[in-house]
């Protein structure tokens, strides 16, 4: 028996329209890669250019390679959350872990000249610098709260 | 997914890469076999070699084009089916519906059999 | 002033422990990649072999199309979601649509003679060709849940 | 992460492509030059060109390395940023730090000013 051609569903590629993925997983950087593709294919589904999508990944692996190491010290019995959630104009970002969190007073700054050649306390000013709001919270439940913004007509330019 | 066309003893090759699933645009395969049907061109070789993912839908749009082209009268043959294609078209007996060959040459003959 | 490197963490890839995602999202078909990538990122961390991650995540593809095109209508106001959870020895996986699923009974059997040459009606044969348990259940919340599961020592060798 | 050494005029060249980020075992470049100092050769030039992703924790690599090599009396140089890596050191003023170059000859030669 012989059947015609079935008109099937015509689909368009469309751009994002509301999206939201939860992450959570035990404190290891075996997840890094997997968060930083999820982060990429997000990104441009909402319509990141190239570079915001390179430092919108950038940042979210930084706070998470955090969430690991400070905050959950690296137990693996401890689980990091990371929330993306997509509209069609922007990327909002939380990143949990079950630490102790910090004071954001207390971050040195990495472009004064004592602490210009140490090997680490970067992270942070790079989140700041790429993304359009960084706001730290100690959650009820316990734990840090990393939350991120990045909007698609963001008047922060490349640096 | 990329459609490229020649000709071969009169034998329409049809060289499609890339994906063929929903939202790869999986229907180009078919509007091209309607182009070539409408055009006198019933002798048509899928050259599968450089599909690189089929879904079911993929699939399905296969068994589409060949029975239009067989409803009209014309051969739809496959050549260079993936490891991956393969396993698909025999777990659905589509194996047994298909002429497929590993090699263009003798895919072309067999047109004139 | 120079500082000395200082030893920093000692990190090792690890295999997966224990990792969960949930993916919401609007029901267009421009997200099926994102989920295919995390299916592919997550089967990789578990251990699975080239095939079966191929196999794994056409089976999560085809259950999100049928979420999106069968259960959802293509109504981008409604929701899709996905939820992959990875251990060391397997992977689960909940497709979830807001539709009123079907009758299994009701599936026809596309390799009978008479359904051979029909145009659709493969995918569901194909999931539960590569993966070891699939399930189908009307939620009380309403829309149906689909669950996959894969282990990772499969008696269920390729077809 | 893949380092790859060749001397050019007594000068050590470590070409180095891929990740250098926490997990793709930044500490590889770290313990290279280590090796090096060991080994007397305290005139180095990293190039970059073929690095595919930093991290804040590769940028501190490279200082760590720029500070080991300067304590001993060494010069360590950077050749051939990419646009990214020249942005994340402009932004932590770490650009003033390293004196870098966009072509080799000139990296060479400056060893000996
Ligand atoms: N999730 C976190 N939990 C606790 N402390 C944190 C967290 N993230 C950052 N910090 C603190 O802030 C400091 C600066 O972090 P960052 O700028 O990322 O640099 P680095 O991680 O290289 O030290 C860390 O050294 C740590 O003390
Ligand atoms: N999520 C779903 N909600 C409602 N019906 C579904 C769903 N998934 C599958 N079905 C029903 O099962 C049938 C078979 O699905 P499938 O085997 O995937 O083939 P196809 O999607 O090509 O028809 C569909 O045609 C549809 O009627």
């Amino acid at each position: 028996m012989i059947f015609p051609i079935l008109g099937r569903f015509a689909i368009s590629k469309t751009t994002v329209t509301q999206a939201q993925i939860d992450l959570s997983f035990s404190s290891a950087v075996c997840y890094l890669d997997l968060v930083q593709d999820v982060s990429d294919n997000i990104t441009k589904l909402i319509g990141f250019d190239e570079d915001a999508r390179y430092w919108i990944g950038m940042s979210i692996r930084e706070s998470v390679i955090n969430a690991i190491q400070h905050g959950n010290d690296e137990d693996e019995s401890k689980t990091v959350g990371v929330c993306l959630t997509a509209s069609s104009d922007r990327l909002i970002v939380l990143v949990r872990d079950e630490g102790e969190g910090f004071d954001e007073e207390d971050l040195p700054d990495p472009t004064d000249s004592e602490n210009l050649l140490k090997p680490s306390g970067r992270g942070i000013f790079y989140v700041r610098s790429f993304m359009d709001d960084v706001s730290f919270a100690r959650r009820p439940e316990g734990g840090l709260e990393v939350r991120m913004e990045k909007r698609l007509n963001s008047d922060k330019e490349k640096q | 997914m990329k459609i490229e066309e020649r000709k071969v003893s009169g034998v329409t090759i049809l060289d499609v890469s890339g994906k063929i699933t929903i939202g790869e645009g999986s229907a180009e395969i078919r509007n091209k076999v309607r182009d070539l049907l409408e055009s006198g061109d019933k002798d048509i070789l899928l050259n599968l070699g450089n599909v690189s993912y089929v879904d079911s839908s993929g699939i399905g749009e296969l068994v589409s084009c060949y029975t239009t082209v067989t409803n009209q009268g014309g051969q739809l043959k496959l050549l260079n089916l993936t490891r991956k294609m393969r396993e698909l078209l025999a777990i659905t007996k589509l194996l047994t519906v298909f002429d497929d060959y590993k090699e263009e040459g003798a895919a072309i003959a067999s047109f004139s059999e």
